[in-house]
């Protein structure tokens, strides 16, 4: 078992130092994701602006409790998608869903990926792709309720 | 002449039976003081290939642990073996997702699941003035759940009769599934009358007044394709053992939509979003329906079978059932005195063939036959309503499967006769 | 030094440990790149001897086939094998009858059955105005139920507390159990904490309310004698995979005046008396309770098991628990920023410990003893009420069984001294 | 399988011409028994006379339906108890059952069951154990319940 390949450096960074921790305001929507298997939790909210193809991720903000790897992935998720486009956060979050799923087969993207390629082995240790999904899953749940909570209708094609 | 003589050369036999019957190591047993066994007991439950009892060692001996909450080496085997289990079972009925897919310990648990929690606070509870429809060709496993339902609910239990010919009899249709018809549920298969439903009908049907409809698939499952969204139904039961897979689980596949509607069954490990003493939350499906340890060797082992039976092709496995129960129908039309129950034509019916022997009783029938080695079943097959209709108390089954020989029902024919001289009826 | 090494004669320990082990065909394995195997996760589910597994295999290759309800010589082979692993279940805890052993898939659906049939009409039901009683350190398997019951029933439910020494506490005990209270259920052995409780003290105390008692023996069967009678308990539920048998078999063993006042839970084949389509009557005790084609491998699987259990006598194993979980809580008390949750005394708790180690997550610890080939749980155990009366969101637990050997919790020792250097905590 | 040490000769006498067979009066109490596994059925009446020590199995009437064991069960039992002191008709049911209980291996007494031993061999089929015993336990239910019928209080060694 390499436990290198999937403790990376970055990831034990991140873990130690995590980026855009603690609850802010302003948010649209606030979820809590638990993972039911062992107990590790999140609570996080979204600031989104704009609406349809306008939309942007102005905001990520969290509070999680939970082992390196779960608290390591809230950290690299926020940096990937806090400024950008929702439509291309979308884009990033399906690139590290399709990662994690490969058990270990798909070659990870630095372009799109940045630090978040330090998972490419967690995608090796299936009990631990939950752990590094879990925040990520929150946050498009968050998204999705900020979205239904905007005037404007949201077109399927965003969601 | 064995029992594996292939001299009958039947149209629509599994290709390479001799080969298929090397899989099943109890086919190579004597009984009874050395005669070879004859395996007519298939609709009680199958007999299992290697392969299947290779794969449950396999995991008990090099890859044991619980699922899901361990972490560790084995612990991830463990839960690759069980959740491929359930991709196996999903893409064997053609469910649309795996999640839809909820492992129970019998199918008489799967249809308990849901007539249990129809009863509590949900969408779908069932009521006073509801209706739960159900056929008096059910198994029990069919019937008393909804007993149980409705009795505890106030609601009111219908069913469809049989027509003379054994089949469900669907002239009062109109007048059983109305407006009040809250539930819908039947079998595909009978396991006392061989009859094959017309699920798909009845689903419409059912679904146009807005009723659920659930499928007891007990015997279906085994012996035919089995297509979960071209039936169009909503729930659909069935049974490790049947087919070829080990006792100890079952299957309930449900649409998602009416699985999340129903609140949960049983409560415990697993099944839990979150737990505080004073309120719980629940774990999406199939989780929030396996509470506690589940089978976990019984789904490598269900996993084994079904991809066995996909291996041999279930429109083959088909063909041989239908080609041996022709064969077999044929056979008992040639022992006077016998009489067959249910439809007479081999394409309308699957392989479980019920008959009355005049003048012998059907447990001394079985006895006799079991002194040849030949097991078949005698009483009332859990299905006594379906026998009352006919006005018999029990009767003798042969049931056949992908295994069974044209040599093996000519065994069968040959102990009838012996029966009846054994008894001196002429 | 290997794990099997016997240097270390702690007194005792199993006699002949080596050959114990050799039983245990997983236990030659090695995972994670050639380490030999250290299986520390038995709370969890145990492994199985090579007679477990022998038997299961004999039973499908050889006599397979339905219960009860066949008559040919393999049902007659199969029953036996199915009732006698009855009888073995029902010496093993001291049962007053065989008729009091019913078969369930499993702790869980045996807690559930009682705590169902407990919401409907009969002598025993509890409604509005009862009060069930259980505790803050049981498994979500002994909590879930009771919530569904009060919750459905209008019924409330009540708890006792736990002591910052992981003991039940017992000082509301006058205010908890009242005349209110119809239901006290509690663990026997705490599959968290480890404690010990003093289950026939308060059984007795409910039974001067009339309340019933039952027992979650899922931890305690496995690794205690257990004697229903002793402690006068009213029921007992255990899981067949944590007492070396196989997944798919749960067990109620309950005194037959409560059994025959709680009504019918799941229906179907085997639990039946007769059926109309208009009503149904039902079978005695135990078959009244067991729906469906029963686990039948697993029911010979397990009586294989506990025939292993009292070959090696359970005092026998109760002390190499004892000796093994004494020098467990030695060696953890040398590793520094690990602190142990629950009684700190041996002889006060089962073979499951639970700790914290300051500065590294229950999952990367028990990654990093994965990658040693060590294996233990992370998480919340299915014990979160417990968890949270700690203030711990999740432990690593470490849990032996009678082919646990003291180089293993060396092994275990060392493992975390790497995880803390690992991890870069002093 | 011997088929002719479970079918002795005069079981299938029994069975093609069963004695005692259709329902009488008077009686105290008539029972419905149902072996579950098969549907086997029993419909049984008692005429007991006198109480306590002096009770008297006066009638046994029945009508049943079942294979060949069960109806030659019911036929031979009527046989063994009409007539007996009810204390000394339990205690046939004592020997019948121990014998079929026995696995085979009980020795049968003649003097006591007559052509009851003639069930020896039903011991070795277990599954036809039930077949023997369904019209024994239907006596012995409805005789307690006639017992429970009479006005003179029964004692427990009658019962
Ligand atoms: C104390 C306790 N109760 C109940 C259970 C549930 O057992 P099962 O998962 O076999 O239903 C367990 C084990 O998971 C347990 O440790
Ligand atoms: C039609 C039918 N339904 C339900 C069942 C019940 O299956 P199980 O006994 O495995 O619960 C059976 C088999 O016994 C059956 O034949």
């Amino acid at each position: 078992m390499d436990l290198d390949a999937l403790y990376q450096e970055i990831i034990l960074d991140h873990y130690k130092n995590p980026h855009h921790k603690g609850l802010r305001e302003p948010y649209e929507a606030e979820v809590h994701h638990v993972n039911p298997t062992c107990g590790d939790e999140v609570t996080l909210r979204v600031h989104v602006s704009g609406a349809g193809e306008d939309a942007v991720v102005e905001d990520v903000s969290y509070d999680a409790e939970g082992c390196s790897i779960s608290q390591a992935a809230a950290s690299v998720m926020t940096d990937l998608v806090i400024g950008k486009p929702l439509a291309e956060a979308m884009s990033v979050h399906e690139t590290f869903l399709a990662l994690m799923q490969g058990r270990g087969a798909v070659e990870p993207d630095e372009d799109v990926l940045e630090d978040g390629i330090a998972f490419a082995g967690v995608a090796k240790f299936p009990a631990r792709v939950k752990c590094a999904l879990l925040s990520w899953m929150a946050w498009k749940d968050a998204t999705s309720q900020a979205l239904d909570q905007t005037a404007t209708p949201v077109t399927e094609e965003t969601r | 002449m064995t029992v594996t003589d292939t001299r009958h050369a039947l149209p629509g036999l599994l290709p390479g039976l001799d080969l298929v019957r090397a899989d099943f190591p109890i086919l190579g047993r004597t009984v009874a003081g050395g005669n070879p066994l004859v395996y007519l007991d298939s609709a009680n439950t199958s007999q299992k290939p290697q392969v299947v009892i290779d794969a449950m060692v396999d995991h008990l001996e090099r890859h044991n642990a619980n699922v899901a909450r361990a972490m560790h080496t084995l612990g991830a085997e463990s839960t690759e073996g069980f959740e491929s289990a359930r991709d196996k079972v999903a893409a064997f009925v053609n469910a649309p997702s795996r999640d839809e897919v909820v492992f129970t310990k019998n199918a008489s648990e799967a249809i308990n699941l849901v007539a249990n929690t129809l009863a509590w606070n949900g969408p779908l509870q069932v009521g006073p003035g509801d209706e739960v429809l159900i056929t008096e060709m059910e198994h029990h496993s069919n019937i008393v759940p909804w007993q149980l339902l409705t009795e505890r609910t106030g609601a009111t239990l219908r069913w469809f009769g049989i027509t003379d010919d054994g089949r469900l009899d669907l002239s009062d249709v109109d007048d059983l599934i109305t407006e009040r018809t809250k539930v819908v549920s039947l079998t595909w298969v009978s396991n006392m009358l061989g009859t094959v439903n017309p699920v798909a009908d009845i689903a419409r049907r059912a679904h146009e007044v807005g009723a659920i409809v659930v499928v007891d698939g007990a015997q279906a499952v085994p012996q035919m394709p089995v297509d979960v969204q071209a039936a169009d139904i909503d729930l659909l039961a069935f049974t490790g053992h049947k087919v070829t897979g080990p006792t100890g689980i079952g299957v309930l596949w449900g649409r998602r939509e009416v699985l999340d509607q129903l609140p949960p069954f049983l409560g415990g490990g697993e099944m839990i979003e979150t737990v505080t003493m004073a309120r719980s939350t629940y774990a999406p499906v199939p989780h929030k329906f396996e509470a506690g340890t589940p089978p976990i060797v019984e789904a490598v082992g269900l996993g084994a079978a079904v991809d066995y039976l996909a291996a041999l092709g279930m429109d083959n496995v088909r063909a041989h059932e239908e080609a041996i129960t022709a064969y077999a129908l044929q056979g008992l039309a040639s022992v006077s005195g016998l009489t067959v129950l249910g439809p007479q034509r081999a394409e309308l019916r699957g392989g479980a063939i019920s008959f009355e022997l005049d003048g012998v009783h059907p447990h001394d029938v079985a006895q006799v036959l079991d002194s040849r080695g030949i097991a078949v079943r005698a009483g009332h097959h859990c299905a006594k309503p379906a026998h009352k209709r006919f006005g018999v108390q029990s009767s003798t089954r042969m049931s056949s499967y992908l295994y069974t020989t044209p040599a093996e029902i000519d065994a069968l024919v040959d102990g009838l006769e012996y029966t009846k001289k054994y008894f001196k009826v002429s």
